[in-house]
């Protein structure tokens, strides 16, 4: 399935030389040539420093920029968080870690009240240049706590943005923006993908990026314009919009199933690409929504809706949401929870029933 | 294992609710309050290890005596026209407080907090920091704001949400931001302050700079978890910061019992955390100068946080939306035994022939015409609910630095509206 | 207005004697009550105690009821609920109150992985039997920390239910069916209409329930079913799927313009009452979401993609959404946010522009 | 104000990052760690107020000496039975781990963690309180159930999500649930289960039970604000709690200064509370017996909380995820001062000639038998990834009391999608 996700040169900006990359990789890179080009971005959260993180993702930082700029910190998402507001107050640019999604929760506030709220309620005159990296997603039998993706929640909440990569390009590329952007990001990483694409057949041997034409990554600078989807495969019977590790699973399954889906990868949610979304739906007039989240109310709600409100009169067919269910992430059946090719597979079925 | 407590024989347990000693009705008698005399805490050097003065967490760092003395090692020994300033700093907010809290009542904003009773612990504090440190206010330091000269016209501005008001209306009244003022936004949800305070010393810190952040919150307030991540972010880190935690007694109508204070003092916390702690007598301003320039020495020398407990108390209802009446003796705030913190600086700048009644009574009188003439002025740009003072179309400005497309729709959406409907407002108002 | 929310006299398990409350009262009534056939129900949360909280709905209940079994908390939002949570594995059926719904964040995580997993993380050993109160919803001129409406995060949540009253009367009920209820339940109290329905019309004179039928609430015991919605208005013209302050500003205007609409009151977001929800939409061919929250994955959007899942071959018209915009909660533009009656009058006409 | 600080003259502030003193390759030497000698902690009686003994949170309470005696006031004067029941458990504990460890290595389940080199911290305390009590513990103390005599056939079932798993393959392995035996569900999100055990405490005394409740979490994890809410509400209400602070010097990777332990103990937390706080040996499993008994005994008298901070190490890896030889040096765990609690007690019975090192080989050699015994036992309910041990509609089972209309939709769309697909999983297994 790697050749089906086009190569990115197109979007390089600076693109000489590249090497190979995993997403991991490539995360690294992206923090680390900004630290060389912004004093002020810094780096801290939980086993990030000497370490360099349970996924290794600041391997080496510490030791290039020293302890000041790349450290540890307390066990506490929201002095994390809440220490991150002020750096940036200050005229830092944070780059915290939370160590699993799921342990985000208790920084929520600073996060809705403070960091999404700063520079509305003191009309500009601080701001919350932060970026919150944090490994999100399950299908690694990590169990209720090592699992979630609550990437929905931020949707809802205004003032900050939420950028989900689906490639180590990608991932380096909108990471360098999100660490610019001078509004609070979440930048949730699908850690199931960071060695390699994962097709959603968890019995079947794991790949690497080292085949996947975007595990090629230039080694320099560049960056990928927040709020920009990207086609990742184009078609005219259907479009599906998906993000992070579904991306590669629905490509394999329109791959195996043969259909000629339009794959359109979200990378932003907030703000979300409408156009190519509302382009693609009105042209193949069918739309399928996937993500891993729970069902209710997960982001694939929101697609629905404005799909719906944009497209009514080019739907052809109900739009069908395929996603994890509403239940806690299982540890055994993991794989009963996700949802994998044969989720997807049926709710193609349905909905190009008529087609 | 053995039971070795067959449960047959043991007592029942209780819970333990705690009720403050006076409610409506009570007679008041605050001789159970200690209150150790002036001048008599020690003051350790700036460079002593935090683990050295553990007892002035227990005591009351107090420099004024009832004769109007200012006695012992903590005495700032400042000059009479510091303490004048002082003074009129702390009458000013007192000033303030009256004419807005009035304003609210007579319906020309939507809420009010006064600083009454506590109006040494904000003003002293910012004469003992350099204008340039960091304040991270909670919604009753608009001493701060005084102290430092800040405009009263924009403060009120900014609580009639009026033309004028730089926030453009987007808060609630006494939610005040002033960047140039070393004022941080105010949050209404609270003590997230602490960690963001720390967060800007560690910068500071991390920068090679050499200002400093203070940051307050009220003893209630203690109880919240930023409460916590904050001091231990600071203790891990030695980051420049002075904790203040405004003891005035009350949160809402809880009393100090529901933060803990049955079992120890707030000072204690800093114990805790092994970091710098003071207990200060929150009505005494020469105590509170004292406490915060030596706090603020330990921080600008790498000596790290220190946490400082005013002792004060919280003289009026909790806001205007508040009766103090409903949960508490109203003897209280006159039986306070550490007294006005105005009257105790001017008696001191008596006492020692710097001030007399006459200047003092005159001086109100200044400040209140002051305070209304800037009232008048502030008036001029509007009060909230009569018309529209800000463009419709700036409910959307700073949700983000440039608007997403999403936004915009929305705007264009509420402008429509209006143009659609009846709606009487006044785009021009 | 009043007259056009239906008598709820066929609820009533055991109506009689009823008497005139506004919504407080009725609040007040049924943490009594069950006080009183409960002796495991306690009341707890920042100064609800011996003031009876800020918004008065515990006055009364320390005295009554002693103050082991009502009393104020420190203000730590995280330390109530979790708490709460080990009172509910001894045993207990706490009704825990969060002072605003703006100041629920801090409790994040012990509501949902906490309360909201132990059931499931335990194979039900342990369980969460709370019910957590919160006024929520503006236009009281609060500003951002006092005017939030954020029950859209909880329904993503698996493990928590969301229930929300218009009225006195359902208010109630619901609240003693959520305290009975042996799954953790957020009850969000609209404080807009605490004292009288409001029909969205700001500046027009208030109402007080006194003079609404559903402000006639039986004194005693009796019971609304969760996961239960109510007609407020039987039409055909349209469906409105509305809850809480909404419900009126919606029926106010519905009745200005004079349109046949179906007014659905949800009073539970989860679970979900979809037979009722579907039979209307697909009876009206067209449907309106309304809610005061923000836009952008709001619980409109599962609603809105829910409808159009099951009752896309009914739908004459595009569902739209009516919802306050993607900004924090303004303080003197709050009127401008607030989906009032021109908002819901403007997607009225372009929802029933081609009837 | 004036500043008085003109900025010129300031020096640069620096920022404190913690550092530990060997990382890998360094050589160990712990002479810095301040161990004072078996016997002489003092030991305050349990109704004494927490202000009292504020000292025992800066020492060590400890019991055996370097010579295996039981020496001073915190003697719990065990009969040998009782110890060497401690040991079996101890050591059945460390079989236990080893072979689990072992198991998920050879693929047998996803993870593991170990409590080696800290049995003596969950073993003991079982020891000490009632049966009855409830325990609201970390991951890390398996050693709970395992000394309440608990079936490791059942922890083993749950560690292999297998057919035999009560908790029905729902939970990561180790976040055991046994309401039973008196353990509370561990939760993967840190330190939740601290507000937890004290709203159940303060059931407990709310309706006049008999029963406390205890606590454990690490020292890393005490940064979280769910710690501070715990302390604030226990010393608020003086709820019948054990609060354990497992100070095993590491948190992953981090070590004990980045949760504060360069400015102070961990124990002296509760000073800042206002509550009992106690320092402990947290290798010596009569210290540890002796502190539980005692804050036990507090707490069944209504004296309230105590906060008890076990010294300890962690000598393995935080679990199966991880290598702790990038972090630290390997030296560490054989250098720690505090030697190895089951040697100690092992020590101890010898010296008192209760025991001998042949009967303790062969009870290894037994233990080490029962536990393969148990794992044989275990297997045959099936190991993790091997076939579908629950019914895949187990998998809403437990979302609700009972399931609402959307979740049964959803089941019936998870076994349609298995009928219809080829999926690989044995309804049946
Ligand atoms: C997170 C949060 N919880 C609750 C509230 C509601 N609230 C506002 S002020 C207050 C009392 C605070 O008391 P204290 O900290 O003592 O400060 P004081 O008002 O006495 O200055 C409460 C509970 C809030 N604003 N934010
Ligand atoms: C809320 C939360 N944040 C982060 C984590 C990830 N995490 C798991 S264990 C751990 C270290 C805990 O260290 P400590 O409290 O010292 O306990 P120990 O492992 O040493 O027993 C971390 C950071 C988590 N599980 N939950
Ligand atoms: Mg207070
Ligand atoms: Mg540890």
């Amino acid at each position: 399935m790697s050749d089906m996700i086009e190569a990115p040169v197109s979007e390089t900006t600076d693109a000489e030389p590249t090497t190979r990359m995993n997403m991991i990789q490539a995360i690294n890179s992206a923090m680390d040539i900004m630290m060389e080009r912004d004093p002020d971005v810094i780096v801290m959260g939980e086993d990030v420093g000497y370490f360099g993180g349970v996924f290794r993702a600041t391997a080496g930082l510490q030791a290039k920029h020293g302890k000041t700029r790349v450290f540890d910190t307390p066990i506490t998402e929201c002095g994390i968080i809440g220490v991150a507001v002020g750096m940036g107050a200050y005229g830092l640019r944070p780059v915290p870690e939370i160590q699993f999604a799921d342990y985000i929760y208790p920084a929520l506030d600073q996060l809705v009240s403070e960091a999404a709220r700063l520079r509305y309620r003191s009309a500009g005159e601080f701001t919350s240049p932060i970026t919150v990296r944090s490994p999100f997603g399950g299908g690694i039998f990590g169990g209720q706590t090592h699992s979630q993706s609550p990437e929905g929640l931020f949707t809802h909440m205004s003032g900050i943005k939420t950028v989900i990569p689906s490639t180590p390009y990608d991932a380096k590329g909108l990471l360098i923006a999100a660490i610019e952007d001078n509004d609070p990001t979440l930048f949730f990483e699908p850690k199931r993908i960071y060695n390699g694409p994962f097709d959603g057949y968890w019995d079947r041997p794991s790949q690497n990026w080292s085949k996947h034409p975007a595990g090629e990554v230039p080694t320099g600078y560049y960056k990928i314009e927040l709020g920009k989807a990207k086609i990742v495969r184009a078609g005219e019977a259907l479009t599906i919009l998906a993000y992070g590790t579904m991306v590669h699973v629905c490509a394999a399954v329109v791959a195996e199933a043969g259909i000629d889906a339009e794959i359109v990868d979200l990378r932003t949610l907030v703000p979300l690409d409408i156009e190519t979304i509302e382009a693609s739906v009105k042209k193949t007039g069918r739309c399928m929504i996937v993500h891993e989240a729970t069902r209710t109310s997960g982001f694939g709600a929101e697609l629905s809706a404005i799909v719906q409100e944009r497209c009514f009169y080019h739907l052809e067919a109900p739009i069908e949401r395929v996603t994890g269910f509403d239940t806690p992430y299982p540890h055994s059946l993991e794989w009963a929870y996700f949802p994998g090719p044969v989720r997807i597979g049926e709710a193609l079925k349905k909905i190009m029933k008529d087609a | 294992m053995a039971s070795e407590h067959p449960r047959a024989n043991l007592q029942p347990l209780t819970l333990h609710i705690p009720e403050p000693k006076f409610r409506p009705g009570d007679a008041v008698d605050f001789a159970e309050v200690d209150v150790p005399p002036a001048g008599e805490a020690r003051r350790p050097d700036t460079a002593d290890k935090a683990s050295d003065f553990i007892d002035l967490a227990y005591t009351l760092v107090r420099v004024l005596d009832d004769d109007g003395n200012a006695v012992g090692p903590w005495d700032p020994k400042l000059s009479p026209d510091v303490m004048r300033r002082m003074l009129r700093s702390m009458a000013l907010l007192r000033a303030f407080d009256e004419r807005m809290f009035r304003a609210q009542r007579q319906g020309k904003t939507s809420f009010y907090m006064k600083a009454l009773g506590e109006e040494a612990v904000a003003v002293a504090a910012a004469y003992a920091l350099d204008h340039e440190d960091m304040c991270f206010p909670s919604y009753r330091q608009q001493g701060l704001l005084i102290a430092r000269g800040w405009s009263l016209v924009d403060m009120m501005n900014q609580i009639y949400s009026n033309t004028a008001d730089r926030l453009g209306g987007k808060q609630l009244p006494i939610m005040y931001s002033v960047k140039e003022a070393g004022f941080f936004s105010i949050s209404g949800n609270l003590t997230t302050q602490y960690p963001q305070a720390v967060g800007w010393a560690m910068a500071s810190a991390a920068k090679g700079d050499t200002r400093i952040a203070a940051t307050w919150c009220g003893e209630g307030s203690t109880a919240e978890g930023d409460f916590h991540s904050a001091c231990t972010f600071a203790a891990v880190y030695r980051a420049p910061v002075i904790f203040n935690v405004v003891n005035n007694q009350w949160a809402i109508s809880s009393f100090s019992g529901f933060a803990g204070a049955e079992a120890t003092t707030f000072a204690a916390r800093a114990v805790g955390y092994g970091i710098a702690g003071l207990r200060v007598d929150g009505n005494d301003a020469l105590a509170v100068y004292a406490a915060t320039e030596w706090a603020a020495e330990r921080a600008r020398t790498n000596q790290g946080p220190t946490l400082i407990e005013h002792f004060t108390y919280r003289a009026e209802g909790h806001s205007t939306s508040d009766d103090p009446g409903q949960y508490r003796s109203e003897g209280e705030p006159n039986a306070w035994p550490l007294g006005d913190p105005i009257k105790r600086l001017k008696d001191h700048l008596i006492a020692i022939g710097e001030w007399d009644e006459e200047r003092h009574a005159a001086q109100d009188k200044e400040l209140a015409e002051q305070v209304k003439a800037a009232q008048k002025e502030a008036e001029k740009n509007g009060i909230l609910g009569h018309g529209l003072h800000q463009p419709l179309e700036s409910l959307f400005d700073g949700v983000f630095e440039e608007l997403p497309w999403h936004l915009k729709e929305q705007r264009q959406q509420m402008l429509d509206e209006e143009t659609a409907s009846g709606r009487p407002w006044d785009r021009k108002a």
